[in-house]
């Protein structure tokens, strides 16, 4: 194909990339928008492939990369949504650093001069830091919110000045391997080998609960990224794309912070969020709560009128979604006005719930958002907090409490309050919560789903 | 005009504005479709599977061509894993939507 | 400068027209967008000064022209913006034309080459008719809208005939352009002459009332002509700003068709909204209607508990919108329940009464749109219809009525309707109104603005 | 390769987004400003004051340079007739907020 064609359909791909995102503003359009998605990506490598001569080994590995990654999209738990993203952004890291070790070692291949101009090094030597680090920070991110590492921040003296020391190395190799007038392998490899350990010792000290702030930030970078390579090989597509997920990437870190009411910069330098470690309720009086069983509480549901179900974290946890579908139906049935209550950051995932529920078949117009409901709490006979804490803690309203001024739901409002975690154990703040002190208030002790099984018995 | 200047600069332009597509774009998705919006941007951020294919290309093999063709794999895993799993994650708001009032 | 420099401000300019048209999106940010806009255009100006050499000449006319522009500005009628419009639109086209004739003329100093390749001509004919049509058209359109002119269409038979003739002799011309290898101006003066004639001819079919829809199209053209521009010379800057112009324009044109529920090829291709010469109640029997007096009207007002104004073209026409504050303020101080209900289309350009009601003061809270209070019109005492008519036209809900499916205020659900204006005459859609008819209608016949002083005395 | 490609593609690319860019940007005015909308984009539409510019800038003036010169002059009244009705009229709008509840 011409340049002239090969340009034309980048950019036909980078319109169908821009339609995919547009699709989703409504549910209706969403799976219309993915499909736009697929084909731009389609296109864009059919395009790239009649640019290669090696056709079948770069088909060869697109299958068996194709093949693993419909296995894992098909196997994975919706509940899952976290890790998987997590998971796949760190390929994406790790490919980017490959593509940047090779482009240095043949630079030909991407249009670029023979004997590297200064720019395209800075240019490479930002994709590779950015991959590493996408790569390092992804991998943790994934350890830590599937369990198989604790989401406890690790913490260390001295730790930002290593970090320094590590940074100002890695700069004093990047010159090296700009002033060298041959491809110096030694300073772009140490270089490289600094900046996966650099990544890894950035991302520890943030807690596990973080992660997803952390890895909408490393998407927009790897947005970025992306749109750097576009203009270090002129590649308007891929400026496109990036800056797409870029801002995407951007939004969301920003929407995320907003709703928890965090400084993102805080978010960032860590040390926040140990995994409930810090008993908070420190102020020597020993406060009574109530608890009740899981009878009781089918009891007081079946009589009431209205009822607002609250999902948080822990509803995913205990992946309880199947479980309150059919609770809510039974519910409903008996006549009882049920809907659920969305917090936008509950859970670990912005729209999180939003998609469990969706899984589980609830009907639409029974998941309202915050600000549709919130003014309803106080005319409603009970609400079921179901694995949530930190969205309906009111210290949000204490001025001096670390969550004041984050927008919660007003559970405490309702008549009747009951709650369903497993302890009194904090959540991802790591903050007491007065609502479960409340006289109104029913601690239902348990694992959500089975909480809501025996629910579903009694009834 | 667009001839004598820098290629830089038109680069610059192209980024600018679709700085300006993406932010509206990205703000007008309805927030229960933010986790599908972060699959989907993953998804297409695996376009840098351009620039793999490009290292894989050459037909004189070297190891260069093979790291390509790892990033290359890489980069497929995500193109598939990511949009289809996108699409398992839609049908889902699909289905919610036909039953209506239950 | 150097070129790049050049480039780099013109990408500057762009954005801050971007950013001026981000601005309107909201009341608040809406004067600090234009003034987006003025910066954006001085970056333009100044950039555009280096590259020029006649700095005095050009200097200069900018100055007279600024002068005029700035005294049209001050002394304008708010109730005369549409003529405006159409007034600085007609500038624009002529501009074109200069511009292409002058183009044609010195090649050079558009950095074309000296012989036009046949692309810039191609690209310069269309220019050239762009800019010669919305010449003709927005004389036209002023003339029709200022009242200089009748806004009658001005038909006759083998009138498409003689337009598709003069269209073919146009393109002849064209080909005899493209082909002739020096340049030939015999053909290009002939062209243009032609194409003014053709823009004139185009136009006059169409009723003075349908000319908002037509100056919404031409600015859209004219916007597509500035891209079109910026291509054959290559300027970015020329392209974002005239995309910019040419979606406004087109998504306007969309929105007022829309809401008069007429397809746009036949606002374009005319013949519709003659002045109110065609009476339409037709059907034999003659109908009553109820009239008052101003003093009648001003004693049910003053004793109602809710009052919703929907104002018309009527009110632009009249010049009443200080008057009605006035009496929407006596009113709200004898404790009614004053408030406005504005159309989308109600006058004769999008968002016409909203800019009236602003200029009389009338404060935010108490002018809602159409969604946010049709559905409190059957609660209300009295609904004051002020110059208006098609709005409130419940024919919308007759099947096979030419407004059937038009969205309409729903004055007829109020418990009293009075209706000001000076006859029975039809509004701009040429149909009777059967609101006037009913039997909790009042007419008030006379001049808007009139009526309304003698409703103030009566108080 | 930006540098090999026909300078219409990369043009073409400049449009395309700038289509998406005013779409969305216009569809984000409040019905309200209308009229100003209109206001303000005829005003900027007279960024062919730029054309007008070139046109009247060679040195050696002949009839072409006046033309130019014309067209400078039509489209200034538009850039200041424009952008200063639009503030008139914006203003307008101000006032109106502040008085808040009469
Ligand atoms: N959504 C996002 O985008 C996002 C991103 C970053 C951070 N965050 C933060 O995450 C928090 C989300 O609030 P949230 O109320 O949803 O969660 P949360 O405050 O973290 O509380 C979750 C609660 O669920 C309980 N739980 C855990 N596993 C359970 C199980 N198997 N069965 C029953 N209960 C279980 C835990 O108590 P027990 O241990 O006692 O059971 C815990 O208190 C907010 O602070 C938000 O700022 C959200
Ligand atoms: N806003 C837009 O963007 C736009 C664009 C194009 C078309 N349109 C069309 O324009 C129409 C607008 O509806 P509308 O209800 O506002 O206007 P309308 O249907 O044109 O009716 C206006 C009425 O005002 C009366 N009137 C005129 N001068 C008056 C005066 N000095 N004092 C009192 N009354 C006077 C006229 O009746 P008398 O002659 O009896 O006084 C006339 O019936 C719609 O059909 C719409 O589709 C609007």
């Amino acid at each position: 194909m011409s340049a002239n064609m090969v340009a034309l359909a980048y950019l036909v791909a980078s319109v169908f990339f821009i339609l995919a995102l547009k699709g989703l503003s409504s549910p209706e359009s969403a799976r219309r928008g993915n499909l736009f998605g697929m084909v731009g990506m389609a296109i864009a490598v059919a395009t790239t492939l009649t640019l290669t001569e090696n056709w079948v080994l770069i088909l060869g590995c697109i299958a068996v990369g194709g093949v693993i990654g419909a296995i894992v999209a098909k196997r994975v738990q919706m509940t899952a949504m976290p890790e998987l993203v997590a998971f796949m952004h760190s390929l994406v890291g790790l490919a980017a650093v490959f593509i940047a070790v090779s482009a240095v070692n043949n630079p030909v291949s991407f249009g670029l001069p023979e004997i590297l101009p200064m720019g395209s090094k800075l240019e490479l030597f930002l994709g590779t830091f950015i991959g590493a680090m996408t790569w390092s920070g992804s991998v943790i991110a994934f350890l830590k919110l599937s369990g198989r590492m604790s989401g406890t921040p690790v913490v260390f003296s001295g730790q930002h000045m290593l970090n320094l020391l590590l940074a100002i190395i890695m700069i004093g190799l990047g010159l090296w391997f700009f002033f060298s007038e041959t491809t110096n392998w030694t300073a772009f490899i140490a270089m490289t080998a600094i900046a996966f350990l650099l990544g890894f010792l950035i991302i520890i000290p943030i807690g596990g609960a973080d992660m997803p702030v952390v890895i909408s930030m490393l998407n927009s970078y790897s947005g970025w990224a992306a749109a750097g390579i576009g203009f270090s090989i002129g590649n308007p597509m891929l400026i496109i794309a990036g800056s797409l997920v870029g801002s995407s990437g951007a939004i969301l870190s920003y929407i995320m912070c907003k709703a928890m009411n965090r400084p993102f910069l805080s978010v960032i330098l860590g040390g926040f969020g140990s995994d409930g470690g810090a008993a908070s309720s420190d102020d020597g009086t020993q406060k009574t709560y109530r608890s009740g069983s899981a009878d009781d509480a089918a009891f007081m549901l079946g009589n009431s009128d209205s009822v607002i179900i609250v999902p948080g974290y822990g509803l995913a946890v205990a992946r309880a979604q199947h479980a309150i579908k059919e609770l809510a139906e039974m519910l409903h049935e008996k006549g009882v006005n049920v809907r659920f209550a969305i917090h936008p950051v509950a859970g670990r995932m912005p729209g999180h719930m939003n998609v469990l529920l969706a899984e589980a078949e609830i009907p639409y117009e029974q998941v309202l958002e915050m600000d549709e409901i919130n003014s309803d709490f106080s005319d409603t006979d009970v609400v079921l907090v179901l694995g949530a804490n930190d969205v309906v803690n009111p210290a949000a309203y204490v001025k001096g409490s670390p969550i004041y001024g984050m927008p919660i739901l007003d559970a405490q409002k309702a008549r009747t309050v009951m709650v369903v975690k497993r302890s009194m154990a904090v959540g991802y703040a790591g903050l007491d919560n007065e609502l479960f002190y409340m006289d109104k208030t029913m601690m239902i002790f348990g694992d959500a789903k089975k909480v809501v099984e025996n629910m579903l018995k009694a009834l | 005009m667009i001839g004598e200047i820098d290629p830089f600069i038109i680069n610059l332009t192209i980024f600018v504005l679709a700085i300006f597509v993406g932010y509206h774009v990205v703000w007008n998705v309805t927030p229960a479709l933010h986790t599908p919006l972060m699959s989907v941007t993953n998804a297409i951020s695996s376009i840098i599977i351009v620039g793999a294919m490009l290292a894989a290309g050459p037909a004189e093999t070297d190891w260069g061509v093979w790291l390509g063709a790892a990033a290359v794999t890489l980069a497929a895993v995500n193109v598939f894993g990511g949009f289809l799993v996108s699409q398992r994650m839609l049908e889902m708001f699909k289905k919610k939507d036909k039953k209506g009032n239950t």
